[in-house]
């Protein structure tokens, strides 16, 4: 089943490769940012050209270096991973088309800077979704935290100096404070972190403590952003658009949700937690966070902080989907990581195009702004849409995965939790677009008519709302990985 | 009582070893003139010294250089018991001229210290540089 | 050739720093290649030594041709070897990194400065491969007195901390030749191995106990062990940063090394394991020396000064990780002694580096550093973040196995307390970072309009390439001794772990 | 403090005195320590290195490698001395002095002359300067050579007889020591200049160490005499008494010479140019 | 080894000990750290260890005194305690 092959390697590696010639390229930007592009391309070629073997049920591997027995440095690409890995390389390209766009656009400084850690960043996302253990998936996630922190504190004023404190303290502090001792502990009993269908803990912890390694990961990972370790996520948002658009969208915040993925699924086991009831409780705790955020992201009037508050919610659905332990939940789970993803960074980009073109940040100064900005307000209503999960949009398709989970967990209340939330998501979300197509624009200039800014700032969220509105009709390869991946779960 | 009169008399070398090198460690410590923290320094130092040439030390033993004759190490076998343990002495050497030369390194540091400083007691100095 | 590699270790060295010493007077130019050419061979012949010990097994070399317990051996095993190939290495690495340094700062004392330099190494050295516990002293007293020389040079504070370092060294040296005495007295010999034999039917005498206990505490002195540590972070924070980037990684690991050889060559782990109070007592003490050297640190407002506190915490780890009485916990004190050496080398390297560049390593001479020594900052950062327990830097390896150590010996204090150190260790090199990212315009603005370009153009000012070459080498260092510990561990370190620990 | 240090005094000073109760009588022939070792220095030293002096043959043989590290600790420290104190700028007084050989007349000028005036003609006599005492400085005279030709006795005939290479050589440091405190620091260092002793201390050493790499270059182990025998041209035993001579002539020297070196470096603060 | 000498010796060796730490001028306690030196030689002496004993009176009476004296006369004389 396992094919050896160096492709997952080169795929890690390619963004990380690219770092040096961007860092030569520094005098000539465009130079630089075509070796970007050059990495993307390559990046999401490697990563699709592992698509054939995995979908014929194979598994792609190579082990590095033999660092600790039991928990190499090793690389392993299974559906899960490769979901993961699809959908965070094809959004670098349209994100790096976007940041040039915004950053330009700004006129913003040190884009040298910002362009290698962002590829580093990539690196560390590709990284953890293709580890084979939890011993390289803790190595990326860090990584990931360190390639981040310039870039969330990329304007290195003062407030992205506290915001930067805060990610660090909330990112760093509980890794180290958690999940390594977590991790560890796991790799005492067991003498693996190596992840597999069935599980490792099984039969190897007692009761109370596989529940307290559980809650340790989960917090641990506090890039899932689980209430009350999610306070980074709206701090973070200081930096650059792009920045939070794929990484506070799509890379970081998913590396988290997919990290509590492989806890649950490859070191916990679906019929260990299953055993102890703990799938249920991880499932409250998602639903608590679900609820609180998408309550808070009401009364938030900037738009990225209230974006920001909406994936803490959206988020705790990958958990929350996870933690059902149905098929379907977390199938549906699984594939909220991608629909999500779509749908959410066509929001944050429209924010930037917005910020780009006038300059606003507060929804309150937005109103009538569909009169100005109408292409990129419609890739937000798209956006919208998927994220509260109706049709013809992607999103649609995981939340009814998750309906249909929570069914099968036999709970209704959780389902209950769901339709709530997905009535919050539209009480947040729509009155944005009524305000920017319906209200007369507060802005003089705004009445004049259509000018949208740059086009590589307005034109990557289009295309991304178009891949929202695609995978509703055609949801595939992702819903067959998914369905791919929970089936090897519950023994083919 | 009785039985720590031979324990003291067996071992009094040992007891004034220990006193010495206790008065050096206290000095060395609470002592606020530096020479004279390097002066208890050197009486700590020659403390472990007297230590180690007690170890070697041996009723009925001669000094340790072996009476020869004519013969060039052919006289009558040399019994071991008749010579103190040489080699508490050589361990000792080294460490006297161990001792010597950290002198000659405190000194010079005290000298330099002398120049900057213009005084050798310790509370002085931490008081000026306090005030730097 | 290959059988006098034990002695080539300690011997070429010293022939070498005589060398050095007569050219100075002579012809200063050629004191650096001398040195070079003296550290080269201990290096070259140490790394031959370490692969022909773990080919063939331990090596045994009688010094004058005369059998222990008479004569002095050298024995060498994995962890002699080991240690001896880090610290040469180690050396070289710096003496090549430093030559600028000493060049501008005592252009006139360059013999006498590599003598003492090269023989400080000698020493280091001669402690590692001995087999001998008064030889060991002999070296340690040329190691300390050489340390004292070159930490008395710096200008400032340094004497007086030199003065007060040569205090607590000859305090604690002197212990350990007392416990050596002790030793003597009871059995009569000084070749460790032999003693290991002798001292067997003597566990659970008073007299060995307190050889024990003094010996250890004459080490815990010269390696800074809180509460013993008073002399290090001024000697190491005002010592002249080519001196510094020597002993600072160096000493203390040596003499961390020294203690762990007298604990499983010299009384043997079942004496130390039946020693339950001492044990937990000194793990206890270790967990202080973690949290205080940690909290110590926070409070410190130069780069140095900090740096010198961190060492107190890592020789917290790695004397807890020694005495936690288990198989894991040693092997992550020993891997911790090769990593910590290479990290503490690391750092203090481009602590030395922005010296040269800025004269000064206090919080205010970091500003802007980012932008203007980016190498020197990056290979910074990879010191932090191996120190911190990031992988894949090596840093992130020694403390999984101390972790697992404590874990396995059930002591969560020893565990929280690594934890906590990590935690601060972040604290502390991203305060560190944030100065040098966060304010780039230190004179002239008030350094809180945002974006550097736009503000006082901060020049490019990069340490001298013969600086920044061997930093860059550490730091890359880190990663590859991170990636091989799975080697390490296997092949050099398991095969010397006492097979009586638990 | 004094509390404190009065604390760690008691503490360290209990677990002493509880250890020494352990501890074999003094002078008990049949402690481990006159049992287990050291039997065979003197049984077989006369044997084996034909060196009557035991603690000599240990010194220099038997552990003769702790031995060439104490050399080089003496060394160490004289080095060390140069690089703490040694510098080069003149001492910034209020005036120099100087006497007329010929006439006696003293001259004392207000700051330092461009060129130094001919030593042969006009003494530089320190600052601080007072009339030796001519007895003091000719009894002096007279016993310097003795007490170098006794050192150097001392040195040879560390054989038989206690001494040896140390005590010889500090005995003729202390030599030239006396010369400098009786006359003065000048006269010393016209007599053994600065560069001699820095290089004859790390020669001294070298003789030492050079004698145990060419035993290692002969084929034997490192500082074994006996490998010396085929150029020496003797039998191994003789090889080692003649070794043994060797490395204590090397410490004679380097012990001598930083001897001096401390002393100049010390009683002039490192400025070489008047002392006590 | 005649005992009584022994231990008159050590007696005088601790009385020196006490008194070169106790005096206020340094350059007396340099002149009696050579005394205490020269006593710890007469001990040795009588103890047999003569390669000892020679070696202290050349180095720690002889030398060491001679450092110790330089030193305080380059730095100065006055000590507080």
């Amino acid at each position: 089943m396992l094919v050896h092959s160096i492709t997952p390697l080169l795929a890690v590696l390619v963004s990380l490769a690219a770092v040096p010639f961007i860092i030569l390229c520094r005098k000539r930007p465009n130079a630089r940012e075509s070796v970007t592009f050059i990495a993307a391309g390559i990046k999401l070629l490697l990563v699709a050209s592992l698509l054939p073997l995995v979908m014929a049920g194979k598994e792609v591997g190579i082990t590095l270096a033999p660092v600790l027995p039991g928990a190499p440095l090793a690389l392993k690409v299974d559906a899960f991973g490769l979901l993961f890995a699809l959908v965070s390389s094809s959004l670098w390209i349209v994100t790096s088309a976007y940041s040039i766009g915004y950053m330009r656009g700004l006129d913003e400084h040190s884009q040298t800077r910002y362009f290698c850690f962002f590829a580093v960043a990539l690196s560390a996302t590709i990284g953890v979704a293709f580890s084979a253990n939890l011993f390289t998936m803790y190595l990326f996630y860090e990584m990931l935290s360190l390639a981040t922190y310039p870039l969330v504190t990329h304007h290195q004023d003062p407030e992205a100096r506290s915001s930067g404190r805060k990610y660090l303290f909330y990112i760093m502090g509980t890794s180290i404070a958690l999940a390594l001792p977590a991790m560890i502990i796991a790799y005492q009993q067991t003498g693996t972190l190596a992840f597999s269908p069935a599980g490792i803990l099984a039969g190897k912890v007692s009761p109370l403590m596989a529940g307290v390694l559980l809650f340790m990961f989960i917090f641990g990972f506090a890039k899932a952003g689980i209430i009350p370790v999610h306070s980074w996520l709206p701090a973070a948002m200081v930096a650059p658009t792009p920045v939070s658009a794929l990484l506070h969208a799509v890379a970081v915040v998913k590396v988290g949700a997919f990290s509590i993925l492989r806890i649950i699924t490859g070191v916990f086991g679906v019929d260990l937690l299953k055993g102890l009831d703990l799938g249920m409780a991880v499932a409250w705790v998602a639903a608590f966070t679900i609820i609180v955020a998408s309550l808070i992201a009401l009364s938030q009037d900037g738009l990225k902080r209230r974006l920001a508050f909406s994936t803490i919610g959206q988020l705790s659905y990958i958990v929350l989907g996870l933690a059902l332990l149905s098929p379907k939940g977390m199938t549906g789970g699984t594939l909220h990581i991608a629909m999500h993803a779509f749908g959410k960074i066509t929001l944050f980009m429209c924010a930037g195009a917005i910020f780009v073109a006038t300059g606003k940040k507060n929804i309150s100064e937005m109103t009538g702004i569909g009169k100005r900005m109408p292409w990129t307000m419609a890739a937000f209503l798209v956006g919208s849409l998927s994220v509260i999960g109706l049709p013809p949009t992607g999103g649609f398709i995981s939340k009814w995965y998750l309906a249909l989970g929570c069914l099968q967990a036999g709970s209704v209340a959780l389902l209950v939790v769901l339709l709530v939330s997905s009535l919050l998501n539209a009480a947040y979300f729509l009155p944005i677009v009524y305000r920017a197509y319906f209200k007369p624009p507060t802005e003089a200039a705004w009445a004049e008519g259509r000018s949208e800014g740059p086009a590589a700032a307005w034109v990557p969220p289009l295309v991304t709302a178009a891949c929202s509105l695609a995978l509703f009709f055609y949801p595939q390869p992702f819903l067959r990985l998914a369905q791919m991946a929970v089936a090897s779960l519950f023994g083919g | 009582m009785e039985q720590y009169i031979p324990l003291f008399l067996t071992k009094y070398n040992y007891w004034v070893y220990i006193a010495l090198m206790m008065i050096g460690l206290w000095a060395m410590i609470a002592k606020n003139n530096l020479v004279k923290k390097i002066v208890g320094m050197n009486i700590f130092q020659t403390a472990i010294i007297l230590f180690y040439v007690s170890i070697g030390a041996k009723y009925g033993g001669t000094i340790p250089i072996i009476q020869h004759g004519s013969g060039h190490g052919h006289e009558a076998a040399v019994r071991a018991a008749d010579y103190i343990n040489p080699l508490p002495h050589v361990l000792m050497l080294t460490a006297i001229v161990v001792s010597v030369a950290t002198l000659g390194v405190a000194l010079a540091l005290v000298i330099k210290i002398h120049r900057r400083h213009r005084t050798l007691e310790e509370d002085e100095i931490l008081e000026q540089l306090r005030e730097s | 050739m290959s059988e006098q590699y034990p002695a080539l270790v300690v011997i070429g060295p010293l022939l070498c720093a005589l060398l050095v010493s007569v050219a100075g007077w002579l012809r200063p130019r050629l004191c650096l290649p001398l040195a070079l050419l003296g550290l080269g061979i201990a290096a070259s012949s140490s790394t031959g030594l370490l692969a022909q010990v773990l080919t063939h097994g331990p090596v045994t070399y009688r010094l004058g041709g005369w059998a222990p317990p008479w004569g002095i051996v050298y024995h060498v095993d994995n962890l002699n070897a080991v240690v001896a190939a880090l610290v040469s290495w180690v050396a070289l690495t710096n003496l090549v990194a430093s030559y600028r340094a000493v060049m501008t700062d005592y252009p006139e004392k360059i013999g006498p400065f590599y003598t003492l330099y090269v023989l400080s190494v000698t020493g280091m050295l001669g402690m590692v491969v001995t087999g001998d516990a008064f030889n060991l002293y002999v070296l340690l007293e040329i190691t300390s007195l050489t340390g004292y020389a070159l930490i008395g040079l710096g200008g400032g504070r340094a004497p007086l901390a030199s003065l007060n370092y040569l205090f607590l060294g000859t305090i604690g040296a002197s212990f350990y030749l007392l416990g050596v005495g002790y030793l003597y007295i009871v059995t009569g010999s000084l070749n460790m191995a032999d003693l290991a034999k002798l001292l067997t039917p003597l566990h659970g005498s008073l007299a060995l106990l307190a050889a024990f206990a003094i010996t250890l505490v004459g080490l815990w002195m010269k390696m800074a062990f809180f509460p013993l540590h008073a002399w290090l972070p001024n000697a190491y924070g005002f010592a002249p940063s080519p001196a510094a980037s020597l002993l600072a990684p160096l000493m203390t690991k040596v003499m961390v090394y020294v203690m762990i050889r007298v604990m499983i060559s010299v009384f043997t782990v079942e004496f130390i394991l039946s020693e339950v109070a001492l044990s937990h007592f000194v793990v206890w003490l270790a967990v202080a020396a973690m949290v205080a050297g940690g909290l110590l640190a926070l409070g410190q407002r130069d780069l140095k000064r900090m740096l010198a506190y961190i060492v107190v915490a890592e020789v917290g780890y790695m004397v807890g990780g020694a005495w936690l009485g288990n198989k894991l916990a040693m092997t992550g004190a020993i891997l911790h002694i090769i990593n910590d050496a290479v990290m503490t080398f690391c750092v203090f390297l481009a602590a030395g580096c922005i010296y040269q560049k800025t004269r000064g390593t206090a919080f205010e001479d970091l500003q802007g550093l980012f932008k203007k020594m980016p190498w020197t900052m990056t290979a910074l950062a990879a010191g932090a973040l191996a120190m911190i327990g990031v992988p894949p830097f090596c840093g992130f390896f020694s403390k999984w196995y101390l972790i697992r150590g404590g874990l396995e010996a059930g002591h969560w204090g020893f565990v929280g307390a690594l934890l906590f150190s990590s935690l601060v260790n972040v604290v502390l090199f991203f305060r560190i970072f944030e100065i040098a990212f966060f304010e780039p315009m230190s004179h002239g603005h008030g350094g809180h309009d945002g974006h550097g370009e736009q503000g006082g153009p901060v020049a490019l000012a990069e340490a001298p390439l013969s600086m920044l070459l061997p930093l860059m080498a550490a730091a890359l260092g880190l990663i590859a001794l991170g990636l091989a510990t799975g080697p390490l561990v296997e092949k050099i370190i398991l095969p010397i772990i006492p097979a009586g620990l638990g | 403090m004094k509390a404190l240090a009065l604390a760690i005094v008691v503490l360290v000073g209990g677990l002493l005195i509880s250890a020494t109760v352990d501890f074999p009588d003094w002078g008990d022939p049949a402690s481990p320590a006159a049992l287990h070792v050291s039997p065979r220095y003197i049984e077989k030293s006369m044997e084996e290195t034909s060196v009557p002096n035991i603690v000599t043959s240990v010194l220099a043989d038997y552990r003769g490698f702790d031995t060439m590290f104490e050399t080089t600790v003496v060394f160490t420290a004289g080095v060390a001395c140069f690089l703490l104190l040694r510098r080069r700028e003149p001492r910034p007084g209020p005036s120099r002095v100087y006497r007329h050989r010929a006439s006696g007349v003293i001259v004392e000028m207000s700051q330092a002359p461009d060129t130094e005036p001919a030593p042969e003609v006009f003494k530089r006599i320190d600052d601080d300067w007072t009339p030796h005492d001519l007895i003091v400085m000719n009894v002096c005279r007279l016993l310097i050579p003795f007490i170098q030709l006794f050192g150097l006795y001392v040195i040879a005939h560390g054989h038989h007889s206690p001494g040896g290479g140390f005590q010889g050589g500090v005995i003729l440091g202390a030599s030239v020591i006396l010369l400098a405190l009786s006359w003065d620091l000048r006269t010393a260092s016209l007599r053994m200049k600065e560069v001699a002793t820095g290089l004859m201390s790390a020669i001294g050493v070298f003789i030492y160490a050079g004698v145990g790499a060419l035993a290692l270059a002969m084929g034997g182990n490192f500082l074994d005499y006996a490998a010396l025998a085929p150029i020496l041209r003797v039998d191994p035993v003789a090889a080692r008494s003649l070794g043994i001579f060797f490395v204590e002539v090397g410490v004679g020297l380097a012990v001598m010479a930083t001897m001096v070196l401390i002393y100049k470096n010390l009683a002039s603060e490192g400025r070489l140019d008047q002392g006590l | 080894m005649i005992w009584q000498i022994d231990l008159a010796v050590l007696i005088l060796v601790l009385i020196c000990a006490v008194g070169a730490l106790a005096v206020k001028d340094l350059m007396g306690a340099a002149i009696l750290f050579g005394a205490y030196s020269f006593l710890m030689c007469i001990l040795w002496a009588v103890m047999g260890a003569v390669d000892v004993a020679f070696t202290e009176a050349s180095v720690g009476a002889g030398v060491s005194t001679v450092f110790f004296v330089a030193a305080v006369f380059r730095t100065s004389r006055r000590s507080k305690d």
